[in-house]
C-alpha cells in the first residue's frame, strides 16, 4: 500500500467544526486512495468540503476522525514534502518572483550561487525567466499563479494540492495554464489533487474526477477518464462529453423560482 | 504602487477615487499642486493681514502678519530659531526611537506571544487615554529635569501607538502566507522574520509614521517644563512675556516643518511597503 | 572646581545671582555652577525634591509646602525681599482704590501659589468676598483685557507688561501685608553631603550683596540684560527690573520674619484641605531653615530662634 | 459583522487572523477576557505594590498602591472624584461635539468641492503638526479663560482629526457605487446623502473614534489654566501641593474612563457601519 | 433605424485613454447594432475593451470618435433607461435588499406603500421575497447578483448592460443565474448586452455572439446562434458544439513555452 512516492491513503477521515451544538460537519466520512503520479480532481458545489478535505491532506486542519497517511506517515501537519497552490493571494507580496522561489528552496541548505540558479530555473520552467525581479503586483494573475506553481515545484514535492488554482482567471489565460500545469507536472511527476468548480477543467486535466455533494459533504459519483493527454475542451472525445453531462447534471442545482407576489 | 515595471498588466481602470480625485494629498502634477498650495496659503494671508488691519483686535492679542515675520527675524537674527529647532528635533529623534524601537518590539511580542498578550495588553489599554502632559509632574520626578523627562514624555506617546499598531497588525496576518510558509517548510524563526513581520509591516510602518507625527507634536508639552531651548521652550518663554507675535512666528514654523516631515516619512513610507500601493 | 547644578531663570528678584554670573563668583570660589532655567519656582522645587539639582531658587511659599509634606530639603539663603505685591485691574471694569472694591468681584489668580495667599489674605483682611478663579500665570493678562476677570493678582514679572498694555485704564492696589522671600533652598543630599561646596556658594552671594550695595544702578542694567537676552527685545526687561528694584530689598539673610511667614503659610495650607498635616509651629518649622552654611559664611545675617 | 440572519452564508473558513487571533481587542468569551485584564492589572499592581514597599523611592516619588487608595477615597469623600469627572466629560463632550461637527462639515465640503479644497486643504494640513496645547496661550487671548478656551482646545485636536478621516473617506468612495447610483437615476443630492456619504461612512465613524479618544487626550492641555474644576485642573492642583498620591488616583481615574469610553463608542462605531465587518 | 424600445446603434466607436505619446486605444474603431429585444454576448481575452464599451454604452465613458444612439437619442451620460448590473460590489452594502431596490425606484415619486410594494414585488421575481430585510453582507454572492438584477429590472429599463455579471460565481451557481436572467428577461424584455469570459455561457443565453480580439481592441467574428432556449449546456446542440469550437479556437492565447535556461 505504501509502494511508491507519493502514495496519498485517506481512511475514514471525517471533519466537524465547532462545537457543542454548533457543529458543522464539513466533511461525512470519505474514504480515497491517491496512487503516486496520478492526477485526482475534486468537483462539487460551494460549501461541499472540498477546501476542507484538501486542507487535511496539507496538514493545515486535523481529521476529526479517521486519518491520512502518505507514504506509510501520518499526516501530522504541514510539510514541505506536500506541495501547495493557493487560489490566490498565495504569493509573499514583499519579495519578488524570484525572492518568492527561493523562500522554498531556503530549507535545503543550498550555496548562494546553488540557490540563486535553481530558482532561476524553476521559474524559466513556468517561462518567467524574464521577471524574476519583478513583484507580485507588478505582474498579471496568471503570472503570478505561474510563480506560484514555479514556488511549490521547487521544494519537489511528492504530493502537489491545488485548490481552484485558477478559480480567478479568465477562461482564456485558464487555457495556458492548463497546458503550463500539464507540462510541468510530466517533468516533476507528483501526485496531484485538484480542487475546481469547473468540470470542463477537470475533465481536462485529470485522470480521476471525485464529484462531491454538500451537506454534510461526501463524495457521491468517481469517474476515471482514460482518455489520453492532450485533451482538447473544445472538441471533447464523445466519453468525455458524456461524463460532461453526467456531472453537470449531478451538480445542476434547483432552479430559483419567482416567490408567490 | 512606488515601483513599476513593463511587465506590469495595463493599468485598469480605476474603480476607486476617480469621481472625487484627491487633489491634495496625491496631486498627479506637483508644479499644478504647488500651485494651489500657494495660492490657498496666500488667501490665508491676506485673510489674516486684512482682520488684523482692521484693528478690531490689538496687536498683542492677534498680530499682524508683519510683526510675526518681524519677529521670526528677530528670532533669525538673534540665533534661536534654527538652533531652537535642531535641538527639538533631536529630542523628538530621540524620544521617536526610543518609542518607536520599543514599541514595535513590544508590539511583536504581544502580536506573536500569548503570555505577553496577556500580561501587557490590558495595562496598556489603560496607558492610551492618559495623555502625556498628564505624566509630565511624574515623568520630572523620575527622570529629572534633563533631557530624560523629554525623552520619556515623547517616546510615551510613540510608544503607545506604535506599539498599538503593531499589535493589530499581528493580529491581521493573512492565514494563507502562514499556511504558504509552514507547506513550504520554513522555520519558525523565518517564518516569523520573513512572513509575519513583513505581513504586518504595512501597520507597523503606519504605526511609525503615526509615531513621528506625534513625536513631533509631543514636543511642546515635552518642553514645557525643565528646557532652556528648543520649540517648545521658546513657545513657552514667548507666552510667559506674552509675545504673541513671537507664538505665531514658532507656531507656523512648528506647521510648516512638521507637513515637511510627514511629506517625507510618508514617501519613505510608501517606499518601504512598496507593495501595498498607495 | 566643585559642581553644583542650580535652577535658577533670570529674574530680577535675585541681583546676586547677576552680580555672582557676571563677575565669575562662583569661579573664583571653586565652583562649577551649572544654571538650569525653570518657567516657575514650582518647578525648580520639583526638581530639587527629586533630586535633579542641588539648589533651587524659589519663593517661601513652595518651601512651606514642601515642609508642610516632609520633604527632605533646607532654606540656606533668603536673598531679598519684596514688598510689592499687588493686586490689578482695568478701570474699565472697576475702580480699585482699596480691598472693599473687590467685593463680589472676579479675581483671577495661580490657584496654588504664593498670589494665592496674598490675595485671600487681603480679601481676609478687609472682610470681603470675592469669586477667584484659577489662571495659569500669563494668562492674566489676557484675561484682562478681554475682560474675563475685573482684577488679578499676577507674579511681579508680569507688572510691567500688564501696566503697558492697559496703558492709562491700569489700576493697581498695593499691599506690603505680604512680603516675598525669594529663597535659596539646597536638597537634603547638598546639606548632608556638599557642605564646603555650600559656603562657598553663599560665600560667592554675600559677596555680591556688596556690589549691589556699591552700585545699584549698574546692578539693575545687569539685570536687565540677563533678561532682555531670555525673554528678545522689546519685552520690557528694563521697565520690569526698574519697578521691581523700588520695592526690593536685597541682600542675603535668614531672619525670624521668613519662619513667622512660612508658619502662617501651613496654616493657611492645612486650611484649605490641600495638605494633609497638622499645622507646623515655630519650633517644628524651624528646622527646614538650614542656617548653618550661612552661619558659617556670614554669621550677621543669620536671626533665627 | 455586528448583524446576522439566517440566510447568511455557513461561516467560511477565516483566512484572516486565524493563527495569531486577537484575545484581548476580540475576545470571544468576555468572561474568560475580564479574568485575563484583571489577572494582568493584578500582576501590574502586585510589581507596584513591591517596587514601592521595597523603599527604593519614597512615597512622595512613587506612592503605594494603598495610599493612591486613600487619595481616591479622600477625593470621593471631599465630593471632588465624580463632580470633577463630570464637568471634564461635559467639557470633553462639547468640545468634541463642536470638533466633530465642524470636521464633518468641512470634510464633506472639500471632499466634494473642489474649490474648497483647494482652499482648505494646504492651511488644515499646516495646522495638523501644531499641537492643541500649543495653542493653549493663543486660545486663552482669543477666547479668554472660560469654557470658551478649553472647547476650543478640544475642539481644535478633533476637528482636524475628523476632518482629515472625512475628507479622505470620501476620496475612496468607490466609484462602482457612483454609476451604479447614477444610472438608478439618482439625483446629485441623493447621490451624496445616500450614496457617498455612507460609502464614506467607515471613514468618518473612524474618525470620529478617533476624535472622541483626542476629545478625552485633551482635557488635561485645556485644562491646565482658568479652570478651577476637572479632572486636568485637579491634576494641576496635586502637582501644586506636591500630592504625588492624588496625582496617580487621578491618572488612574483617566485611564479607566478613556478606556471604558473607547470601549462603548467602538461598539456603537460597529454598529452603525455594520456591514463594514469588524 | 429608431423604430422599437431599445435600439441601440454603436456608430464608428474609438475609445482612447490617456494622452499624448501614453495613448491606450482600448477600443478600434467599432460599429455594431443591438436590435429591440436582443440578447447580445461579447467575449473576448481579458483588456480587449469588453467593459470600455459597456461602459460607453452605460454612459460613463464618452468615445473619442463615433457616437452611440439609443433609440434616436445620442448617450451623454447615464441614463436610468439604460440599467447596469456589475460584476460585484454594485450593491449598497448600508442598505437591505429591499432598500437597495427602492433606490431604483425613488425617482419614479411613488407612495410609500407603492414603492415598498414595488420592491417586494422586484424582490419576489428573483426569489428573494423572504430576505427584503437582509444586509448583502447576510447574502450569498450568488443572492447578491439577485439582487443586483432585481434592482436593475426595477427601473423597467430599456436595455440592459450587464459586465461578466456572475465571473465571481461558482459554475453551479451561475447554471441557476443563468435560467433565472432568461426567464426575468422574458417577463422585461430588454435589450441585453452582456459581457463574458465564457464561451458557454455566451452560448446559453445570447442570440449574437461577438468575439472581440485584444491590442486595440475590435469584433473579429459574430455569430448568430438560432438555437431555441432553453439550451443546455450540459448537452451543447451539435451546431453549438461547432460553434464553441471555432470560438474557442479563436481566443486560445498561444501556449507558454519553457524559458531556455
Ligand atoms: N474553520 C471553519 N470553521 C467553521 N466552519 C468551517 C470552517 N471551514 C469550513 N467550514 C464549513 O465547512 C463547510 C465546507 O467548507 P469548504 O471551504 O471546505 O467548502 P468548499 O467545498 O471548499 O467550498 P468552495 O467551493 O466555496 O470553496 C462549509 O459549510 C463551511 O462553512
Ligand atoms: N480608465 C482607463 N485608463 C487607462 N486605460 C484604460 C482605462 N480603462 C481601460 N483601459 C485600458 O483599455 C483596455 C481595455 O480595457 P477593458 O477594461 O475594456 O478590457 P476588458 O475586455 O473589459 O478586460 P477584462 O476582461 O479583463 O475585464 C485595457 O488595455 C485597459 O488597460
Ligand atoms: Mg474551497
Ligand atoms: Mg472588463
Amino acid at each position: 500500500m505504501t509502494a511508491a512516492r507519493g502514495h496519498v491513503a485517506i481512511e475514514g477521515v471525517e471533519i466537524r467544526f465547532g462545537a457543542g451544538r454548533r457543529t458543522t460537519v464539513a466533511l461525512a466520512s470519505t474514504d480515497m486512495v491517491l496512487r503516486p503520479g496520478t492526477f485526482t480532481a475534486l468537483v462539487g458545489p460551494s460549501g461541499c468540503g472540498k477546501s476542507t478535505l484538501l486542507n487535511a491532506v496539507g496538514g493545515f486542519t486535523a481529521p476529526t476522525a479517521g486519518r491520512i497517511v502518505i507514504d506509510g506517515v501520518e499526516v501530522a501537519g504541514p510539510d514541505p514534502e506536500v506541495g501547495v497552490v493557493f487560489q490566490a493571494y498565495g504569493l509573499f507580496p514583499w519579495f519578488t518572483a524570484l525572492g518568492n522561489v527561493k523562500f522554498a528552496l531556503k530549507r535545503l541548505d543550498l550555496g548562494r550561487a546553488e540557490l540563486d540558479k535553481r530558482a532561476l530555473h524553476c521559474l524559466a520552467e513556468v517561462g518567467l525567466g524574464g521577471h524574476a525581479h519583478h513583484f507580485p503586483a507588478q505582474l498579471s494573475g496568471g503570472m503570478r499563479q505561474r510563480v506560484a506553481i514555479a514556488r511549490t515545484l521547487a521544494g519537489e514535492p511528492k504530493v502537489l494540492l491545488m485548490d481552484e488554482p485558477f478559480g480567478a482567471l479568465d477562461a482564456q489565460t485558464r487555457f495556458s495554464m492548463h497546458e503550463l500545469l500539464l507540462r510541468v507536472w510530466g517533468v516533476h511527476g507528483a501526485t496531484v489533487l485538484f480542487v475546481t468548480h469547473d468540470v470542463d477543467e477537470a475533465l481536462l486535466l485529470a485522470d480521476t474526477v471525485h464529484v462531491m455533494s454538500a451537506g454534510p459533504g461526501r463524495v457521491i459519483r468517481s469517474y476515471t477518464v482514460d482518455v489520453p493527454r492532450p485533451r482538447s475542451a473544445a472538441r471533447f472525445d464523445a466519453a468525455l462529453v458524456d461524463i460532461r453531462a453526467e456531472i453537470l447534471d449531478l451538480l445542476r442545482p434547483p432552479p430559483i423560482p419567482a416567490d408567490a407576489a | 504602487m512606488a515601483v513599476s515595471g513593463d511587465a506590469r498588466p495595463a493599468p485598469r481602470p480605476r474603480t476607486r477615487g476617480a469621481v472625487y480625485p484627491a487633489l491634495f494629498r496625491h496631486a498627479r502634477a506637483p508644479a499644478l499642486a504647488l500651485g494651489r498650495v500657494l495660492l490657498s496659503l496666500g488667501i490665508v494671508g491676506a485673510v489674516w493681514a486684512a482682520v488684523s488691519a482692521s484693528g478690531v483686535f490689538p496687536d498683542i492679542i492677534f498680530p499682524s502678519p508683519g510683526s510675526v515675520w518681524d519677529a521670526a527675524r528677530e528670532l533669525y537674527d538673534d540665533r534661536l530659531l534654527l538652533p531652537d529647532l535642531g535641538i527639538s528635533m533631536g529630542r523628538a529623534a530621540t524620544g521617536f526611537a526610543l518609542g518607536a524601537g520599543l514599541g514595535v518590539g513590544v508590539g511583536l511580542l504581544t502580536g506573536r506571544t500569548r503570555v505577553f498578550r496577556a500580561l501587557f495588553n490590558p495595562f496598556l489599554t489603560l496607558l492610551r487615554p492618559i495623555p502625556a502632559i498628564a505624566l509630565v509632574p511624574v515623568a520630572i520626578v523620575w527622570f529629572g529635569i534633563g533631557e530624560g523627562s523629554k525623552y520619556f514624555v515623547i517616546a510615551y506617546t510613540v510608544f503607545l501607538t506604535v506599539w498599538f499598531n503593531t499589535h493589530n497588525g499581528m493580529q491581521y496576518v493573512p492565514e494563507v502566507y502562514i499556511r504558504a510558509s509552514r507547506s513550504l517548510g520554513a522555520s519558525r524563526t523565518r517564518e516569523f522574520c520573513a512572513v509575519v513581520v513583513p505581513a504586518a509591516a504595512p501597520h507597523i510602518v503606519a504605526g511609525i509614521r503615526l509615531g513621528v507625527a506625534l513625536a513631533f507634536l509631543s514636543l511642546v508639552a515635552a518642553e514645557l517644563t525643565g528646557a532652556s531651548s528648543g520649540l517648545g521652550y521658546r513657545l513657552q518663554e514667548a507666552r510667559q512675556y506674552i509675545r504673541t507675535d513671537r507664538m505665531f512666528a514658532i507656531l507656523i514654523e512648528l506647521g510648516l516643518v512638521g507637513a515637511l516631515i510627514d511629506l517625507v516619512v510618508g514617501a519613505v513610507a510608501r517606499r518601504i511597503v512598496h507593495w501595498e500601493g498607495v | 572646581a566643585t559642581a553644583l547644578t542650580f535652577a535658577w531663570t533670570p529674574n530680577p528678584q535675585t541681583p546676586q545671582v547677576d552680580v555672582a554670573i557676571d563677575r565669575k563668583l562662583f569661579e573664583k570660589a571653586g565652583l562649577d555652577v551649572k544654571l538650569v532655567t525653570f518657567p516657575s519656582g514650582r518647578e525648580a522645587f520639583e526638581a530639587l525634591l527629586g533630586g535633579q539639582v542641588d539648589l533651587a531658587f524659589a519663593t517661601e511659599f513652595p518651601a512651606a509646602t514642601g515642609a508642610m509634606r516632609g520633604q527632605s530639603f533646607g532654606v540656606v539663603a533668603d536673598l531679598s525681599r519684596y514688598r510689592g505685591s499687588r493686586l490689578v485691574a482695568s478701570s474699565a471694569a472697576m475702580p480699585l482704590a482699596s480691598a472693599d472694591d473687590l467685593a463680589g468681584r472676579r479675581i483671577g489668580v495661580t490657584l496654588g501659589t504664593n498670589m494665592d495667599y496674598f490675595t485671600s489674605l487681603l480679601l481676609a483682611d478687609a472682610k470681603v468676598k470675592a469669586d477667584v478663579v484659577n489662571a495659569g500665570p500669563s494668562d492674566l493678562l489676557p484675561a484682562l483685557v478681554r475682560g474675563d476677570i475685573a482684577a488679578a493678582a499676577p507674579f511681579p514679572t508680569f507688572y510691567a507688561a500688564i501696566k503697558g498694555t492697559l496703558g492709562p485704564k491700569y489700576e493697581e492696589l498695593r499691599s506690603d501685608r505680604y512680603v516675598v522671600h525669594n529663597l535659596v533652598m539646597a536638597s537634603g543630599a547638598t546639606l548632608s553631603g556638599k557642605g564646603e561646596a555650600l559656603r562657598a556658594f553663599l560665600g560667592a552671594l554675600v559677596d555680591a550683596d556688596a556690589a549691589i550695595a556699591a552700585d545699584a544702578p549698574a546692578v539693575q542694567a545687569m539685570v536687565a540684560g540677563h533678561m532682555q537676552s531670555a525673554m528678545g527685545q522689546g519685552a520690557g526687561a528694563r521697565d520690569t527690573v526698574a519697578d521691581t528694584f523700588r520695592d526690593l530689598d536685597a541682600h542675603v539673610e535668614l531672619k525670624r520674619s521668613l519662619l513667622d511667614l512660612m508658619v502662617d503659610e501651613g496654616g493657611w495650607l492645612v486650611g484649605r484641605k490641600l495638605v494633609k498635616a497638622k499645622p507646623l509651629t515655630a519650633a517644628t518649622m524651624r528646622p527646614t531653615l538650614a542656617d548653618a552654611p550661612l552661619r558659617a559664611v556670614s554669621p550677621g545675617s543669620v536671626d533665627l530662634p
